[in-house]
């Protein structure tokens, strides 16, 4: 079948005030193609997506859709007239049910009197739960039903009712936006299934993803953006790992990505542990060791209860039985876990871990008070800057100044911050969940380096995280939890690979 | 089956809990004093004027509450418009039926100006609302140059205080806010934006038209509080600086008690409850005589003492500190 | 970038050029219909110090992106616990810290019963509104004439001159900065106001910063409730029944977010406080009618915060 | 940028508006302060003239700014009062009267006062009574002069502040008057044959003393009218009533005698259980007659509507009042006549001219004055004619222009004089 071009975007152009997201920036997206869509954080490939879908204006440049010009006056908008996108962040609205989301916005359709598009008219409760459910069952999501409280979901099928939400309009062009990296194995297949018929049928899809190997398999052909630039197009047959990243990052990578050793030693003092804890359905009679100067990788499924360890660990969580000890003592709490040294980068990144609204100076100073205050209590202006920098220039946070609003940075300097927030106060165990989620590979690496140095130092990491690589990378060793318990625990090994993990995810 | 049925009877049970036993205490203290709870007419057609000035209040506070929405406004509309309506009604001598409506008709204007306001200006409500209810106060001083209205003589409109006139405002409220918030798109795209503001936005759903409608709604009722009130006594007293605000408080015990009987049926007739609940309580003031200052205390006291239990079980902090939270999120 | 910031600085100052126009305006309308403006100027100083302090204290409440409606009603009540006292003992010291004494403890029941119950603060000050209301009530039937309850006059006249309030006033907002700006306090309360999640995990207790917030803006409301003893000795059931919302209107209008977090300023009650009586003043010159008057105010009000805010506009309405 | 522009010129705009439609509304107010001046300068010789031949020596020439100090700007009676000064005084005399706001409580009106003096104000009248004493101290301390229009001091305030250079005086309903006020509403129904009353007591939880008064002097006229042995509470004169009433707060219910106080609502709280109080009282059993301190028929006007209870009330005359009348619902009304306030601007617009009254041994005066009673509509009509009337009040120019020179004696017996038909007699 002929590969006619679908989408079109031509030379567009997106500023936000200062900053250039996109310059110039022209695709092309074939029937019967996924076209993957690849860059470091801020390089601009969610903006093209959500230029395209309606979510935002470009300010220059054109956009054709079947050969027709595309202005798109919403994402509803888009989606009636074929373009539907995924978005990254959560899509569903919580306070209302699965249906009333599949349907959001053009409840109307269900009239019990009146005629189409009346204003303000009634909705058809019943009717609307029918084709809701109806929708739910023919993307094989039978199980979750169409009048429950989207708010009772799981991240993984809030999702999958954001699919729904897309796809029962079957669009000519589907745009998948990092959903995938909150999503279980199952999840992803799903939306492979999903993409992979769309392709079949001679539709379209724009695939965004972090994963390297994810987006090398499921791509026909492969777009690598820059600082809002189009790099390079790569199709199928000349993928290549090397130069996709290379390009991605603009250099050559220099050194070892992950670590380089093999050797999973550590001290032999336990400096963290958790007793027997148990916690609804996220921790069952739990019990965890983390040694001085070890490197804990724990793996699992989204919702396999790992995150909700990272906030035990950190005292944010109680245990409803058994409990958590720092040293051999109990943990009372956030307060009393900093004072024992312990830090937290939560997977949350831009709610539990940074304050969006304060400067970067705040946020990193905030981990720190206790450290530059004169007797705890006074804080002079001039210590706290000379602490602020230092933790800014030794992980060379890119911004203007320190009074910059961390909203401003990118993903990767905002997590540069939260580190410098725990590392500067001299942080001895640090809990990382997801720390690398969201980052680009610059950044990644910068930070696995850090990791492994502080291990050096003898300083205790634990790496909650979805990306199977990255444990397997950095992890002394290797935890695979499944409903809030351990399934299985790898040492440190180079033959480790990630279906040897998945088996005891699923 | 079985469990079918139990579900039935624990939502009954949950539904009429609070109000029964609001009444049953009532009717203790009152039987204890040797006073009949319902003596006079007079005390029904109080009960049935506080139950409906009440819930429609509440209805006002809740909807913009809900999302997040802080109106100190309400006061103000409902005395705003109670004086253009009877200043017009009593030069023109009009009757009961067209005062009502032109109150609806000026508060809902009044509400949808400071929905406007709201809009154009894009302040955070509460400090909107604080301008507005400056505003209007002012307004209704200057319109009547501070005598207030008095139609007292005039026995046509004073003569609409009557257990069914406030029965039907009660059964037509209830009824039409029902229908608007859970049988229009209005009202689902409203659910929409109260719980997912920013992801409703951007699927495509106008926030502004919906918020100006609530504004306006809210108006409306309010126009009606307004009307019942002036009624009452053929008298509207000015107040200026923030004096119009105390109608709101009336509004905070029912609202939570509607959160609260909302989950065992629709909340909007948990606001009704809730406005009976509180309808016993100012009865039981009036028939035992009750100081007004132990009123206030005993007042305050109920309103805590429900919210601490409410929050064991973590209902409430959702329902007013939506806003802050919201703010962090969002911003 | 530049002109942006350019602008956002300029957004931040309205409030103050606010203040400067009001009271070029005075001067002027004053010199137009030669009023004594000195005097004038005195005047507004010792009406506005007691909503400046009471305000102050406040920020402290607000910048937790919290509000407490009772400040008026719980500055009556310590007002006139301090006049009983004063009667009682006769020493201006004993009424000060009296009346210090009831508003922190007012502030700490509000806040210690928000936390222990965890109730939302803002809930707490609801209900601590009619019970402070229905306090004064009471203790000016037991301990007063039943109309008042009255300070000597001449116990507190020598107190009652500007530099005196200025001088407390001064002294109270140098501590609230210092609190504010250079204490590990005024960070965590300022982080917290951001983002009180992230606040929780970065080790700061909200219910211990409530907490300290109140307390803080007892003091404030203290040293106001002392403060107009001073001004006016006589008690009446009214007394200082419209501070509690000028309070929400000074801190509004001197520029403060109510959304509280890293923006909160202290000034901004004391430049709020004395627009407010500078724009009354402004007002009785035009001897409008109470009516016209306050929808001028509320005008100005919308307007200047308007133009304070319109920095930060979202595609989202504010909530 | 551009939207912020357009928002901030729709904003101004706004403002412009406002401003507007101030100067429009404001124009009663603010214009008759300025026509006061013109009309001084042309035709004010009018106001000259009258004042010429008889009082050489009072310089009327420039506008004299008096400050109006009022703690309630809603009622009847101040609605009625302002009227009288902004819409009659003013246009007579060169004078611009500034009206403070609503005030709440002593510190409003010290603030207030502050006011005044910053707009170079020569004088203050008071209507408000929070703190007296501070506020004479206040005026003299900076050389205003300073009179008292409602109710007057007590005794040993008056001894301690009669000495005062720029204490004018007062002029107000003594607490005296008060009390016969209300004896007299009272033996107005006795003498009927009336048993049954209710009582409102207005602001008697809030122990404003004129209101105690008022309910005194009713309940002792129950108890002069009960028979033998009846008394209230054990009290059976003025002073023992009025220690009763100071004591509890309330007036309590029960029988005097063969009179009976059927029901008693104080305050004004104004939200549902009060109505329901006040429905409650007005539809008790057999009640006759509501006796209210101030302010009735708006209360209980609609609550009796149908049956045959009457209201009884103190305020002033206001139209309302007149419907209430013409509809039964008002019977009796002891009302302040608007231009009772005239003679109080008089002595107050002379001390600022340089030529103050002051009784015989150089002392401020306080005279006492009372009310307008009117128990038919007739009498309500025939008296709220005058009194509403801004071309020909009670009070015209004339009689007041006597005043300018009078001494102390004319002055008082002018004063005392206050009936309506003693005023029309003039």
């Amino acid at each position: 079948m002929g590969k006619e071009v679908i989408v079109e975007v031509k030379h567009i152009d997106k500023r936000f005030g200062s900053t250039i997201a996109l310059n110039d920036v022209s695709i092309e997206v074939r029937r019967g193609e996924i076209q993957g869509l690849i860059g470091e954080n801020g390089s601009g490939k969610s903006t093209v997506t959500s230029i395209i879908s309606g979510m935002q204006k470009a300010d220059g440049g054109q956009m054709f859709y079947q050969g027709e010009k595309w202005e798109p006056l919403s994402m509803l908008w888009a989606l009636e007239k074929g373009i539907g996108m995924i978005v990254q962040e959560n899509g569903t609205v919580p306070g209302i049910s699965v249906a009333e989301n599949i349907f959001l916005g053009e409840t109307g359709r269900f009239k019990v009197f009146g005629k189409e598009g009346k204003k303000w008219g009634t909705v058809n409760r019943k009717e609307m739960m029918k084709e809701a459910q109806h929708a739910l069952d023919t993307i094989g999501a039978s199980h979750i039903r169409a009048e429950q409280p989207t708010a009772s979901l799981d991240m993984q099928d809030r999702k999958l009712v954001e699919i729904v939400k897309i796809m029962i309009k079957n669009p000519e062009v589907l745009i998948v936006d990092e959903t995938t990296t909150a999503l279980s194995q199952i999840g992803r297949d799903i939306i492979y299934k999903i993409m992979n018929r769309m392709k079949e049928e001679n539709k379209a899809v724009i695939f965004i993803s972090h994963d390297l190997d994810e987006i090398m398999n499921v791509c026909d052909s492969l777009t690598v953006l820059r600082d809002g630039k189009i790099i390079i197009t790569f199709s199928k047959e000349e993928f290549d790992e090397e130069q996709i990243k290379t390009s991605m990052i603009g250099r050559e990578m220099q050194g070892d990505y992950y670590r380089g050793d093999y050797d999973g030693s550590c001290g032999d003092e336990v400096v963290l542990e958790v007793k027997d804890a148990n916690l609804g359905d996220q921790l069952k009679n739990f019990n965890l060791q983390i040694h001085k100067g070890e490197i804990v990788g724990v793996g699992g499924l989204s919702h396999c209860g790992m995150h909700t360890l990272g906030k035990v660990l950190f005292g944010a969580c109680k245990p409803q039985s058994g409990s958590v000890l720092v040293r051999g003592r109990e943990l009372k709490g956030e307060a009393d876990a900093m004072k024992e040294q312990i830090g937290y980068a939560a997977k949350d990144r831009d709610v539990e871990s940074l304050c969006l609204n304060a400067s970067i100076r705040d946020n990193i100073a905030v981990g720190g008070l206790d450290r530059f205050a004169v007797h705890n209590f006074l804080v002079l202006p001039g210590k706290e800057k000379k602490y602020v920098q230092k933790q800014i220039d030794d992980l060379s946070v890119k911004c203007a100044e320190m009074n910059q609003y961390v909203s401003a940075l990118s993903g990767g300097n905002k997590q540069k911050v939260v580190f410098g927030k725990w590392i500067g106060r001299g942080s001895e165990i640090l809990i990382l969940d997801c720390p690398t989620r969201g980052v680009d590979i610059g950044v990644k690496q910068a930070m696995y380096q850090l990791m492994y140095r502080m291990k050096k130092e003898g300083k205790s990491i634990v790496i909650i995280s979805e990306e199977m690589a990255e444990l397997i990378g950095m992890a002394d060793r290797l935890i695979v939890m499944k409903d809030g318990e351990i399934k299985k625990e790898f040492p440190r090994s180079e033959s480790l690979s990630e279906s040897d993990m998945i088996q005891y995810m699923i | 089956m079985k469990t079918k049925n139990k579900n039935i009877f624990k939502q009954i049970a949950g539904t009429a809990a609070i109000p029964a036993a609001a009444f049953l205490i009532v009717l203790i203290l009152c039987s204890a004093r040797g006073v009949k709870l319902f003596e006079t007419e007079g005390n029904w057609i109080l009960f049935f004027r506080a139950a409906a000035s009440v819930m429609l209040t509440t209805f006002a506070l809740s909807l913009n509450l809900n999302s997040g929405r802080f109106d100190f406004s309400i006061g103000s509309v409902s005395l705003l418009s109670s004086v253009i309506s009877a200043s017009i009604c009593t030069s023109l001598g009009l009757p009961t039926i067209p005062m009502l409506i032109i109150s609806i008709a000026a508060g809902a204007v009044l509400g949808m100006v400071s929905g406007l306001i709201y809009v154009i200006v894009k302040l955070p409500p509460i400090i909107v609302s604080l301008g507005v209810a400056l505003f209007y106060e002012g307004l209704a001083f200057a319109i009547t140059n501070g005598y207030g209205v008095s139609f007292v003589a005039n026995t046509e409109l004073t003569s609409f205080p009557s257990v069914l006139n406030y029965v039907l405002i009660i059964l037509f409220g209830l009824l039409i806010f029902i229908f608007l918030f859970d049988h229009t798109k209005f009202g689902y795209e409203y659910k929409a934006l109260v719980s997912g503001q920013k992801v409703a936005i951007n699927t495509g759903i106008k926030e502004v038209p919906n918020a100006i409608l609530c504004y306006t709604i809210a108006g409306a009722l309010m126009g009606v509080v307004g009307f019942i009130r002036a009624t009452q006594t053929g008298t509207i007293q000015m107040s200026l600086n923030f004096g119009s605000i105390g109608v709101m408080f009336t509004a905070f015990l029912p609202m939570f008690i509607g959160g609260f009987i909302g989950r065992f049926c629709n909340e909007k007739i948990g606001y009704l409850l809730g406005a009976i609940t509180t309808a016993f309580i100012s009865l039981m003031y009036a028939r035992l005589n009750v100081d007004a200052s132990i009123q206030q205390i005993v007042t305050a006291l109920i309103l805590v003492c429900f919210l601490i239990y409410l929050n064991n079980e973590n209902k409430v902090i959702e329902l007013v500190t939506l806003k802050q939270y919201r703010n962090k999120k969002t911003k | 970038m530049k002109n942006s910031k350019i602008k956002k600085y300029i957004m931040n100052l309205t409030p103050l050029l606010g203040l400067a126009v009001l009271f070029a305006a005075f001067l002027i309308l004053g010199t137009v219909q030669d009023i004594n403006i000195s005097y004038g100027l005195k005047s507004i100083l010792s009406q506005s110090v007691v909503v400046a302090v009471v305000a102050t204290g406040a920020i402290f409440i607000y910048t937790l992106g919290s509000f407490d409606i009772s400040l008026g009603a719980s500055t009556a009540v310590s007002a006139l616990i301090g006049g009983i006292v004063y009667n009682k003992t006769e020493s201006l010291l004993v009424m000060t810290l009296v009346c210090i004494g009831v508003a922190v403890l007012v502030g700490l029941f509000n806040s210690v019963l928000a936390s222990v119950f965890n109730l939302p603060v803002f809930v707490t000050t609801i209900a601590m509104l009619s019970v402070l209301n229905a306090l004064v009530l009471v203790l000016i039937k037991v301990n007063g004439t039943g109309s008042q309850i009255a300070v000597p006059a001449a116990a507190v006249r020598s107190l009652n001159n500007t530099t005196f309030k200025m001088v407390v006033l001064l002294i109270f907002v140098l501590l609230c900065i210092f609190v504010f700006s250079f204490t590990k306090i005024g960070r965590m309360q300022k982080f917290l106001g951001g983002n009180p999640v992230c606040a929780k995990l970065s080790g700061i207790s909200e219910k211990k910063m409530a907490i300290i917030a109140f307390v803080m803006s007892g003091i404030g409301v203290g040293l106001g409730a002392f403060l107009s003893i001073v001004y006016a000795p006589t008690l009446t059931r009214n007394t200082a029944s419209s501070v509690g919302m000028d309070v929400i209107i000074a801190i509004v209008f001197g520029g403060m977010p109510v959304s509280g977090g890293a923006r909160s300023k202290i000034y901004a009650a004391v430049i709020g406080a004395f627009s407010m009586t500078l724009l009354s003043q402004i007002m009785v010159m035009f001897n409008l009618n109470s009516g016209i008057g306050q929808m001028v105010k509320a005008a100005i009000f919308i307007l200047v915060v308007f133009l304070a805010t319109s920095g930060q506009r979202g595609k989202m309405l504010p909530r | 940028m551009k939207k912020f522009w357009a928002l901030l010129l729709t904003a101004a705009m706004m403002v412009c508006v406002l401003a507007g439609c101030g100067g429009k509304d404001s124009e009663s107010d603010n214009a008759q302060g300025g026509s006061a001046g013109t009309e001084n300068q042309g035709g004010g010789s009018g106001a000259g003239d009258s004042g010429e031949d008889a009082t050489p020596e009072l310089d009327m020439s420039k506008t004299v700014k008096i400050g109006i100090l009022v703690s309630d700007a809603t009622s009847a009676e101040a609605l009625a009062f302002r009227t009288y000064y902004t819409e009659y005084i003013q246009k007579q005399y060169n004078v611009e009267l500034i009206y403070s706001d609503e005030l709440a409580d002593a510190a409003g009106e010290a603030a207030a006062i502050d006011t005044f003096i910053t707009n170079n104000c020569k004088a203050v009248i008071s209507f408000s009574s929070f703190d007296r004493a501070a506020q004479i101290e206040q005026c003299e301390g900076v050389g205003v002069y300073y009179a008292v229009a409602t109710g007057t001091l007590t005794e040993d305030e008056y001894e301690t502040y009669k000495g005062y250079e720029h204490y004018v005086g007062a002029i107000g309903p003594s607490l005296s008057v008060e009390f016969e006020t209300g004896y007299n509403m009272a033996k107005h129904y006795l003498d009927q044959g009336v048993k049954n009353f209710a009582i409102f007591g207005g602001a008697i939880p809030y122990y404003t003393e004129m209101h105690i008064y008022r309910a005194a002097g009713m309940l002792t006229a129950m108890i002069d009218a009960g028979g033998d042995g009846a008394n209230y509470q054990g009290a059976t004169d003025m002073g023992g009533v009025l220690g009763q009433i100071f004591a509890d707060g309330e007036v309590k219910t029960g029988a005097i005698g063969d009179v009976n106080v059927l029901g008693y609502v104080g305050g004004y709280d104004m939200d549902d259980a009060w109505f329901g109080k006040c429905a409650q009282m007005a539809q008790t059993a057999d009640l006759e007659v509501i006796l209210a301190v101030g302010n009735g028929s708006d209360f209980f006007g609609t609550a009796i509507a149908g049956t045959n209870v009457k209201i009884a009330s103190v305020d002033a005359y206001a139209s309302s009042y007149g419907e209430a009348m013409e509809a039964g619902m008002l019977d009796y009304l002891a009302g302040k006549f608007s231009a009772s306030i005239g003679p109080i601007f008089i002595a107050t617009y002379r001390a600022a001219l340089g030529s103050p009254i002051r009784t015989a041994d150089g002392n401020a005066f306080a005279l006492s004055q009372g009310y307008w009673v009117a128990s038919s509509a007739e009498e309500f009509n025939t008296y709220y004619a005058v009194d509403s009337s801004v071309d020909a009040p009670a009070y015209t120019k004339e009689m007041l222009d006597t005043l300018l020179t009078a001494d102390y004696a004319a002055f008082e017996s002018f004063v005392s004089k206050y009936s309506f038909e003693e005023i029309q007699g003039m």
